[in-house]
């Protein structure tokens, strides 16, 4: 072997492989397999029996359940090793913090609702498939790639398993046109935005001479920065922004997130925008620490715009699930707000908010999930939401939470959420941006409030729906309500970990 | 004038030629057959930039596989015919053609052009035939990027999983 | 001392009589109420006689009692208390209120028994409640506490001219009267806090003596707070401008008219300001303004008297005159004057309104004095009360209203105010010739009633008689309490009392009134003869030509009606100031307000402010609806124009 | 390489990626929608390589690899989605599909 | 430490759990179960009038707990004389309420008292807090049942007019968290601790022009609650569209929170820029004593009518606390509880009215007086206290307000004394049509007269009227020594006005780092 290569094998020999970090994603694409598998040797059929119908139950939807139980489990392992165990494995490919088990723990509570709230719903609707849960895991999965990413490609590669897995996701019932163009939707933009997010990788790659997060800061710490960096971090925010939904590279979202089966909308709301965010966050906050004064302007338009747009869009939707995608544009530009802080504090608090948040808009989506009714979601806030509050007052009650803790009043979790960032801006001396978002809030609190009113002051025009709540949905919202009002009443411990999460964060090697 | 340079030259006006042609012409079958050429060019390009390795797969998997891939769905749906909706004259075109030109300046003002290397990576001093060997990439894959590598391969599978739940057919 | 404990009994007795006639006045029933409601008015006035026989003998420095029931209100630096005043000045008033209030209320029980027993319960709760806060106004001995009292009368006679509120007419004259009161009332405050704001206080005790030393005379303040002071008297007494109400308040029953519109309520203006001298002869500017609008009011109201034809509307105007008259009398600083006018008044003008209740009595609510006449032999002790009273009224000596008015004219000569004077004694013939008319027209000539109306012809009651003959009796000697030394001294020696009595009151007087008081009691100059000469000469005339016109020559009146037209109209029509006021005042501002609710508040806050931001917030929703326009193409091009943009402020930025 | 410097491809990369983005934003045609972004990915892939080049580091190259098995991810799953929407609509114009708006 | 204040805040949660327990058919066991923990509240809550020394504590039975120590917040609770005296009102109007809604509540009974409980406990949150988190907290909360209040059991355009209500109320409520905030870190920049505590923010003093600023923030939001010209014009919505009890709280309690926050916080946190904006204010303050008192002039409605005079009577408060003296604050502190008792009652009779006849429409009654005499001396008594009759107990808080505030503003004060005239003119007129005049109206002839529950309903509230009319002096006692720290406090002259915003930023650069995480050095954004 020629001594080059020698040389090489030296230089790109892999660092501290370990399984602690990756376990979790691990644990996830294993029982991903086996819920794909399972049931092909078993029954030779992937196809559980749709609601009403009698048939063997297929197994995928309890292994998903179990596995993402097992991965929390093992987030929870990490967290208590994070001690001694943090910093950058496989080469520094994955980074093992505060920061990103936090998320990883949101990412996979959203993956948990979702997969109960999903399984009553997708045999109500018929696609009770074993792929499907398959598919929600590989998603989850790449999603925890992406919050423990340390390295661009990691990023990379993680983006793009979460996303091609929710593509077809959103597709999934593909006998629905609104479906399938949901998907068409996504996936033309999305690969539109992959080609700007990568040629972004490219040019940063190009500035900084590496895709590992920490080498880039140790890179560009020294200013000026090159415009070729500029150019680079200039398409990676468009990449981000694109993940998450910041105007005005939102366009896609409210047409997916109506077009997608209502559980997947929920899953892209919260574990999508927190893999989104995760990534994002860490890089900018850490990666890009030095730039801040380069990119907290634009970042700072984005989020105006997005807070207003978002809400401003929001107020004549009558698809609820339409409305909760432009809500979740305007929350995007809510934890935007946190980013810009550009703080420990502003990094806590967007933690706290991503948890927060996840639990009250799985909440809504599990409401808007045992609306459905055989064939249609039901999803008319004007027809079939109103006057339910008097047939399904305790559904009723949980949905009314959940739009004031989007609304942010206390005593919920949105509150305190909005208190944490708002606290940030404000210390951050970011006072207009502060103003402006409790402005917006107050456009949000009318729409919000039209739900309410809807399914308590206006009296119903059509037949009654007879919405059963399967057990594990009802788990899943009870879970919600205790979570937003724990997080809203008692908030103590939540925002202490966040926290001690962020020391973390800028504790890359 | 070296047969790099002409090597080059050829290649990038044929590329870009073949690139035009693809997003301009009217049938995709001819799309098709203009987007293998630029792949074509462009493992020349690679290959022009000592990265044999590269090369070879950019031809067998884009040209071999994904572009076999389109050409099967264009016939599959017999889109093999220009088709009448698809003019390139869109009201938002113009809004297009500019917006690009603001893209390549900016690009240009970010100064691709004149692209100086400002940082050394850990493989400086390997000669380029070396760097763009089979073993050196192998080198790498294997090692450094090994975790990266096996989320793609779990991503090859999602990608089949659900292209087969998409296409498939009404039971 | 004993007697100082015993204050509070004259307010307590008619309260309690209001608790018992209002919470079991149904139960108890019209005997039970008819007994209760009187007695503790009569009960009160003994009391009262016993306070005042405690005062007389004691010595005139050390006439003044006085007993706080408890601290009522005490904030920061205000403090005022519900203690009362007993001195010469307050006791007086206490037997005027309690007395002729007695009398009254005995009338009443006769005169409203056609009421159901709820009625009738209510109706003696009102009057009981109305002496209760006429009394606290008397006997108040701080501005606050007599305000107290002066907003309860008020409320009170809202109440009673209100009685029967089915009439909406009614009701209105007594909203009319309330809120016009309120206008006075206003100004009343913002005396107080001026007062308050000057003297740290508003008891009397603190305000009047210190107010020689604090106020600078014919300062701005001592103008300020007495013409502030004044706008309340002016509107409780009913004097120009705020006189408007007192003729409407006739709407009530007439021993209400009686009681409060003629006895008491009215006075309490005066009682005001003769209360505050103290602060008045600091204020010469506003004793002119006091004395002027006296008699201004008095001319004014005596003219319009003249052509009323409604018998109680008659006495409402020459009410509003006479008050003129007192007004005068405090105005040139003959304070005793005012305030022995004022009972004289109280004496007669009770008895007159008395007297036409029975008339209206017997006739069955009749009103109109067109439509009377000739009721000489069918109601005898009413006619011959009802004479004793217009003579009274007219000014013929001896009887009541003689001396008094006498004394005000002589005052105001006496004060160099000769044109107040003539003033003055032209209303006196005024006064004369409409109260005559009012007499002839009601009790001479032939009877203009219906026929059954004749068939039903009765005197009233003895308990409507007894007030009307005790009321008599009083109009015809009350006026013995205040001989002038003129007279005096020819009769021997005769003091004038209740000028000697108030004299500790009023001692600390130091404007033309007393000097003259002084030295009057030896050197009388020839010019008072003349004066008093002059003044029953004017009477008499009124009397002859009201003989004259209306029973000698009865078509006489209409012709001259006919040939005056344009005077009549205007006199019979009140100088059109009702109209006035309601179009320069009333409708300008309900119009205001209605352009206040509708445009301002509707149209421009909530309209165009809140509707607005509402229209904009949701015209965004449109536009940005629109951008979303579902095409691929659309998205990516905005997508990548975001794209551009950022690149662009980086890169050229 | 005497003339030829890193510039030149970097330049040529931008094109075409450019000519990518063109592409996208004005061809109606799904499938040719798709094949101007694999046009971007590789010219990213080319900007990959010769920063790999000059920079001297193999991440570059071996980015190609994942960004290729990406493309292929994609148009696989893209393809499909074309195939489902076909069957909706017997039409691969993307301007068909505006079901959902507002 | 004593948990007093905790149980009396939380009770009414408590009763509310209970009633979920209970089957929502079983309306009149519901009625009854609410009506007693109502009343059990309210005895649990009566001691407070004897145990509370006014000479004592300016804050007693004071519960400090730490809450969310991360953000220096407390669970701190206390009361002065002022908040006992609108606790008391509260606990007293609960049971009213529910007694005067027994009839008027036909549909989802349960659901409605729940909130009513719910809403109580937001009530008294807010005249307990000693925290500013925690005051804000109990702000919001109490919005939300007040919401389904007026939008469940309201009129006819109860959605328009609740909505309107919440995004006002929201809206003042959330540019004040921002206040809240940017207090928080100034007093963190200048001593270092981030507390939320009202005690500690009190003890810095904030310059002028931040002063000003944050007074703003916090102004705005109490304006719009209180509510004052021209921030006012959700009231006459929510009003006339609230059920009977849900207006007799709004304006008994809910209004009188702006003026408390006025008193509470935004005056004495921001002394120097309560003095700078007292003229705007107090002009306001009489621009709506005289306003609301003509638009109520010219209304056609009942409750409409009631809800403007509100307008006017709160503009007295406002007056009142302006004057910056011991005498008008304690005038404008009886006269919260005067509004609240009066035009409590007024918005009952309204709901009486309504319940015989189904309309507000003052032009549908007329008579009434003969028909129910006993609802005429009771309707009487209060028209004359909320009009300001001497002896009753509107007059002894207005005349405190205008005699403190002539002192220092005659000219205003003139003007606003005006208003007593025009209150006059409303209320009378009104209740001429209303009560006076013969029945034309047929439906009118046979209007039962007040029930016994009714006459229950309104009693304690006549009662009050008298007594606080006759005999303030315990009320005055008790809230005296509080106003006069209040008075001390506004008035006192702390050091020059000097830096503006700027000075909240200036502190921002170390307010970066949370309490317990170690401080990492970073530069602020500009």
């Amino acid at each position: 072997m020629s001594p080059e290569l020698q040389e090489l094998l030296v230089a790109y020999r892999v660092v501290r492989p370990a399984l602690l970090p990756v376990l979790p994603a691990a644990v996830l694409t294993l029982f991903g397999l086996l819920a794909l598998l399972v049931d092909v040797f078993e029954l030779g059929r992937t196809r559980g029996p749709a609601e009403g119908e009698q048939g063997t139950p297929i197994m995928a939807p309890y292994l998903a359940l179990i596995g993402t139980a097992l991965a929390l489990g093992c987030v929870g392992w990490q967290a208590l090793h994070l001690a001694g165990a943090g910093g950058p494995y496989f080469s520094g490919m994955v980074v093992l913090d505060g920061f990103g088990v936090f998320l990883s723990g949101v990412v996979l509570a959203a993956t948990f609702l979702t997969l109960l709230l999903t399984i009553g719903y997708s045999r109500r609707h018929d696609i009770h498939l074993a792929e499907y849960y398959h598919l929600i895991l590989m998603a989850a999965a790449g999603m925890l790639v992406m919050v423990l990413a340390g390295n661009l490609i990691t990023i990379f590669v993680g983006l793009e398993l979460m996303s091609v897995g929710v593509y077809v996701l959103t597709g999934f019932r593909r006998t629905r046109l609104r479906s399938v163009e949901g998907a068409l939707k996504y996936f033309v933009l999305g690969a539109f935005s992959t080609g700007f997010f990568l040629y972004g990788i490219a040019l940063v790659y190009g500035a900084a001479g590496t895709f590992d997060l920490a080498g880039i800061r140790d890179a560009v710490s020294v200013p000026p920065a090159s415009p070729v960096l500029l150019a680079g971090v200039a398409l990676l925010i468009v990449g981000f922004a694109f993940k998450v939904a910041l105007v005005p590279f939102h366009m896609w979202s409210p047409d997916v997130y109506e077009g997608a089966p209502a559980p997947v909308t929920g899953f892209m709301a919260t574990g999508v925008k927190t893999a989104g965010f995760a990534a994002f966050v860490r890089v900018f906050m850490s990666t890009f620490d030095g730039l801040a004064d380069q990119w907290i302007p634009v970042l700072w338009v984005l989020a105006a715009l997005t807070m207003v747009v978002g809400n401003i869009a929001a107020i004549r939707q009558d698809d609820i699930k339409r409305m909760l995608a432009y809500s979740s544009i305007a929350h995007a530009g809510y934890l935007l707000v946190a980013l810009i802080a550009h703080s420990d504090m502003g990094t806590a608090a967007f933690l706290y908010y991503l948890a927060a948040y996840t639990l009250m808009t799985m909440g809504a989506f599990g409401v808007v999930i045992v609306m459905g009714e055989k064939g249609t979601e039901n999803t008319s806030i004007e027809r079939d939401y109103a006057g339910i509050a008097w047939r399904h007052p305790l559904l009723a009650a949980a949905m009314a939470l959940f739009m004031f803790s989007l609304t942010g009043i206390p005593p919920t979790a949105g509150f305190v959420g909005k208190f944490a960032i708002l606290s940030a801006a404000v210390a951050s001396g970011h006072v207009p941006l502060a103003v402006l978002l409790v402005l917006t809030s107050v456009i949000s609190a009318y729409y919000y409030l039209k739900v309410v009113v809807s399914m308590y002051m206006w009296s119903s025009s059509r037949e009654p729906i007879r919405s059963h709540v399967p057990a594990m949905a009802a788990i899943a919202l009870l879970i919600a309500v205790v979570g937003v009002l724990g997080l809203g009443i008692f908030p103590g411990e939540w925002v202490e970990m966040a926290r001690a999460s962020v020391v973390a964060v800028t504790g890359l090697p | 004038m070296t047969g790099v340079a002409i090597a080059f030259w050829v290649l990038a006006v044929v590329a870009v030629l073949c690139s035009l042609l693809v997003v301009t012409s009217r049938n995709p079958v001819a799309s098709v057959l203009y987007l293998v050429v630029t792949f074509f060019c462009l493992a020349g390009l690679f290959v022009t930039l000592h990265s044999h390795f590269l090369a070879a797969i950019q031809v067998i998997v884009y040209a071999g596989a994904i572009m076999v891939l389109f050409l099967f769905v264009v016939m599959l749906l017999n889109l093999g015919t220009p088709q009448w909706f698809d003019v390139a004259t869109t009201p938002l075109t113009a809004v297009a053609l500019v917006l690009g030109v603001g893209f390549v300046a900016a690009l240009a003002a970010a100064g691709l052009g004149d692209f100086e290397p400002s940082v050394v990576g850990p493989a400086a001093g390997v000669p380029p035939d070396v760097l763009g060997s089979t073993e050196a990439i192998a080198t790498a894959l294997y090692s450094a990027y090994y975790l990266p590598f096996l989320v793609t391969a779990l991503l090859l599978l999602v990608a089949m999983v659900g292209a087969v739940v998409l296409a498939r057919r009404e039971r | 001392m004993t007697a100082a404990n015993w204050i509070w009994l004259v307010p307590a007795l008619p309260l309690a009589g209001v608790l018992v006639n209002g919470l079991l006045g149904r139960r108890i029933g019209k005997g039970g109420v008819s007994v209760i409601g009187p007695g503790v008015v009569g009960a009160a006035f003994v009391v009262a006689l016993a306070l005042f026989l405690e005062l007389a003998a004691r010595e005139p420095e050390a006439r003044t009692l006085s007993q706080t029931v408890y601290t009522w209100i005490a904030a920061g630096d205000f403090h005022a208390s519900a203690a009362f005043l007993v001195d010469p000045l307050s006791v007086v008033l206490m037997l005027v209120v309690t007395g002729v209030g007695f009398l009254i209320h005995v009338y009443s029980a006769g005169y409203m028994h056609d009421e159901d027993r709820l009625g009738f319960a209510r109706y003696f709760t009102y009057l009981n409640l109305f002496t209760f806060a006429m009394l606290v106004l008397v006997m108040a001995d701080n501005y606050l506490l007599l305000f107290v009292g002066w907003e309860g009368v008020g409320l009170c006679s809202y109440l009673l001219i209100g009685f029967w509120f089915k009439d909406r007419a009614n009701a209105t004259a007594g909203k009319k009267a309330f809120i016009v009161n309120r206008i006075g009332d206003f100004g009343f405050l913002l005396g107080i806090f001026l007062m308050f704001g000057t003297f740290g206080s508003v008891a009397f005790a603190d305000v009047l003596p210190s107010a020689a030393s604090v106020l600078e005379p014919g300062g701005p303040l001592a103008f300020w707070i007495c013409l502030f002071l004044f706008v309340g008297a002016v509107g409780k007494s009913a004097q120009i401008p705020l006189y408007v109400w007192l003729p409407d308040a006739m709407a009530g029953p007439t021993p209400v008219s009686a009681l409060i519109h003629a006895a008491t309520m009215v006075t309490a203006g005066v009682y005001m300001v003769a209360r505050s001298h103290a602060l008045y002869d600091m204020a010469p500017a506003v004793l002119a303004v006091v004395a002027g609008i006296g008699a201004a009011t008095a001319l004014y109201a005596a003219t319009i008297g003249l052509v009323q034809t409604d018998i109680k509307k008659v006495l409402a105007y020459s009410t509003i005159s006479q008050l003129g008259y007192m007004f005068l009398g405090v105005g040139v600083a003959a304070y005793a004057a005012g305030i022995f006018h004022l009972v004289t008044h109280a004496f007669f003008k009770a008895l007159l309104f008395l007297g036409a209740g029975s008339v209206i009595h017997a006739l069955h609510g009749e009103q109109d004095m067109r439509r009377l006449g000739g009721l000489k032999s069918a109601l005898p002790v009413t006619y011959w009360t009802m004479l004793a009273a217009t003579l009274a009224i007219a000014g013929i000596p001896p009887l009541a209203g003689f001396f008094s008015k006498d004394e005000i004219l002589w005052r105001a000569w006496d004060a160099g105010h000769p044109v107040l004077w003539a003033i003055g004694l032209a209303t006196a013939g005024l006064t004369a010739l409409y109260m005559f008319r009012l007499f002839f027209l009601t009790f001479h000539g032939p009877f203009r009633g219906t026929g059954e109306q004749r068939q039903h012809l009765h005197e009233s009651p003895p308990t409507m008689t007894v007030p009307l003959a005790i009321l008599g009796v009083l109009s015809l000697v009350g006026g013995w309490i205040g001989i002038p030394p003129a007279i005096g001294q020819a009769l021997g020696g005769v003091p004038n009392a209740i000028e000697s009595w108030l004299e500790p009151v009023f001692a600390d007087t130091h404007a033309a009134g007393t000097s003259q008081a002084v030295q009057g009691a030896h050197a009388v100059p020839p010019s008072e003869y003349a004066l008093l000469a002059a003044s029953v000469a004017v009477a008499l005339l009124g009397i002859l030509a009201a003989r004259y016109l209306w029973l000698a020559r009865p078509e006489l009146p209409t012709r001259i009606g006919l040939r005056l037209r344009a005077p009549a109209a205007i006199l019979s029509n009140k100088y059109y100031v009702d109209e006035l006021y309601d179009a320069i005042v009333v409708r300008p501002y309900n119009a205001l307000s209605r352009f206040a609710w509708r445009v301002i508040d509707d149209g421009l806050i909530d309209g165009l402010l809140v509707g607005g931001t509402g229209a904009v917030v949701k015209w965004q929703s449109r536009v940005s609806s629109a951008w979303q326009s579902g095409a691929i193409p659309t998205y990516v091009t905005v997508f990548f124009g975001g794209v551009v943009a950022i690149l662009v402020y980086y890169l050229f930025g | 390489m005497s003339e030829i410097g890193v510039g030149h491809y970097l330049t040529l990369s931008a094109v075409l990626f450019t000519i990518g983005v063109i592409g996208v934003l004005t061809r109606k045609n799904a499938i040719i929608v798709f094949m101007a972004i694999e046009i971007m990915l590789n010219a990213a892939n080319l900007a990959f390589v010769t920063f790999a080049m000059s920079i001297g580091d193999l991440g570059g190259l071996v980015m190609v690899l994942f960004v290729i098995a990406v493309a292929a991810a994609e148009a696989a799953v893209g393809l499909a989605i074309i195939v489902a929407m076909y069957r909706h609509r017997e039409t691969v114009n993307v301007e068909a599909f505006t079901a959902m708006r507002g | 430490m004593s948990f007093y204040l905790t149980t009396i805040l939380f009770f009414p949660i408590l009763g509310a759990a209970m009633l979920a327990g209970i089957p929502g058919r079983n309306r009149t066991a519901i009625r009854q179960a609410t009506l007693a923990i109502a009343v059990i509240h309210f005895l649990i809550a009566l001691p407070l009038w004897w145990l509370y020394a006014p000479g004592g504590a300016e804050y007693q039975f004071v519960e400090r707990v730490p809450w969310i120590d991360a953000l220096g917040v407390e669970y701190h609770l206390g009361v002065d004389g002022v908040s006992v005296l609108l606790t008391l009102l509260t606990v007293l109007l609960t049971p009213l309420a529910v007694l005067g809604s027994w009839r008027y509540i036909d549909h989802h009974v349960k659901e409605f008292h729940i909130l009513l409980l719910v809403l109580t406990t937001g009530m008294l949150g807010v005249f307990f807090a000693l925290d500013l988190f925690v005051f804000y907290v109990f702000w919001e909360l109490m919005l939300v049942p007040m919401y389904f209040l007026i939008g469940v059991w309201g009129g006819e355009q109860r959605i328009y007019a609740a909505v309107k209500f919440f995004l006002y109320t929201f809206l003042g409520g959330v540019l004040m968290l921002v206040g809240i905030l940017a207090l928080y870190f100034y007093h963190e920049g200048a001593t270092g601790a981030y507390t939320t505590s009202l005690a500690d923010l009190l003890a810095t003093p904030v310059p002028g022009g931040l002063q000003l600023a944050l007074f703003l923030a916090f102004a705005i939001a109490f304006a719009i609650k209180v509510p004052m010209f021209p921030f006012h014009t959700w009231l006459p919505d929510a009003h006339v569209q609230a059920p009977a009890a849900g207006s007799v709280i709004l304006a008994a309690v809910l209004l009188k929170m702006g003026t408390y926050g006025f008193y509470r916080f935004a005056m004495p946190l921001f002394p120097e820029a309560a003095r700078e904006a007292l003229p705007w204010i107090a002009a306001l303050a009489v621009v709506g004593v005289i306003y609301g008192a003509m638009v109520a002039l010219v209304q056609p409605n009942v409750k409409k009518l009631v809800a403007y005079s509100s307008v006017s009577h709160l503009g007295f408060v406002m007056l009142g606390l302006f004057a910056l003296n011991s005498t008008g604050v304690q005038g404008s502190v009886i006269q919260m509880i005067n509004h609240g008792v009066s035009t409590g009652a007024l918005f009952f009779i309204c709901g009486m009215l309504y319940e015989r006849r189904h309309t507000y429409e003052i032009a549908q009654f007329g008579g009434l007086s003969a028909v129910m005499p006993v609802f005429a001396v009771l309707f009487m008594i209060v028209t004359l206290s909320s009009i300001g009759l001497p002896g009753l107990n509107g007059f002894v808080g207005e005349f405190l307000i205008l005699v403190g505030m002539f002192q220092s503003h005659p000219w205003m004060t003139g003007i606003a004394t005006a208003g007593v005239i025009l209150a006059a003119y409303y209320m009378l007129r009104m209740f001429q049509s209303v009560m006076f005049g013969d029945v034309e109206i047929e439906a009118n002839r046979r209007l039962p007269d007040l029930s016994g529950r009714e006459i229950a309903v309104l009693l304690p509230l006549v009662a009050l009227i008298v007594w606080i009319g006759v005999y303030p002096a315990p009320f005055l006692a008790r809230t005296e020594p509080s106003v006069d720290r209040f008075v001390e406090r506004v008035t006192r002259t702390a050091q020059p006005v000097s830096a503006g915003i700027a000075a909240l930023e200036a502190p921002s650069t170390e307010a970066q780092s949370p309490p317990g995480a170690e401080p990492v050095a970073r530069e602020a954004q500009p």
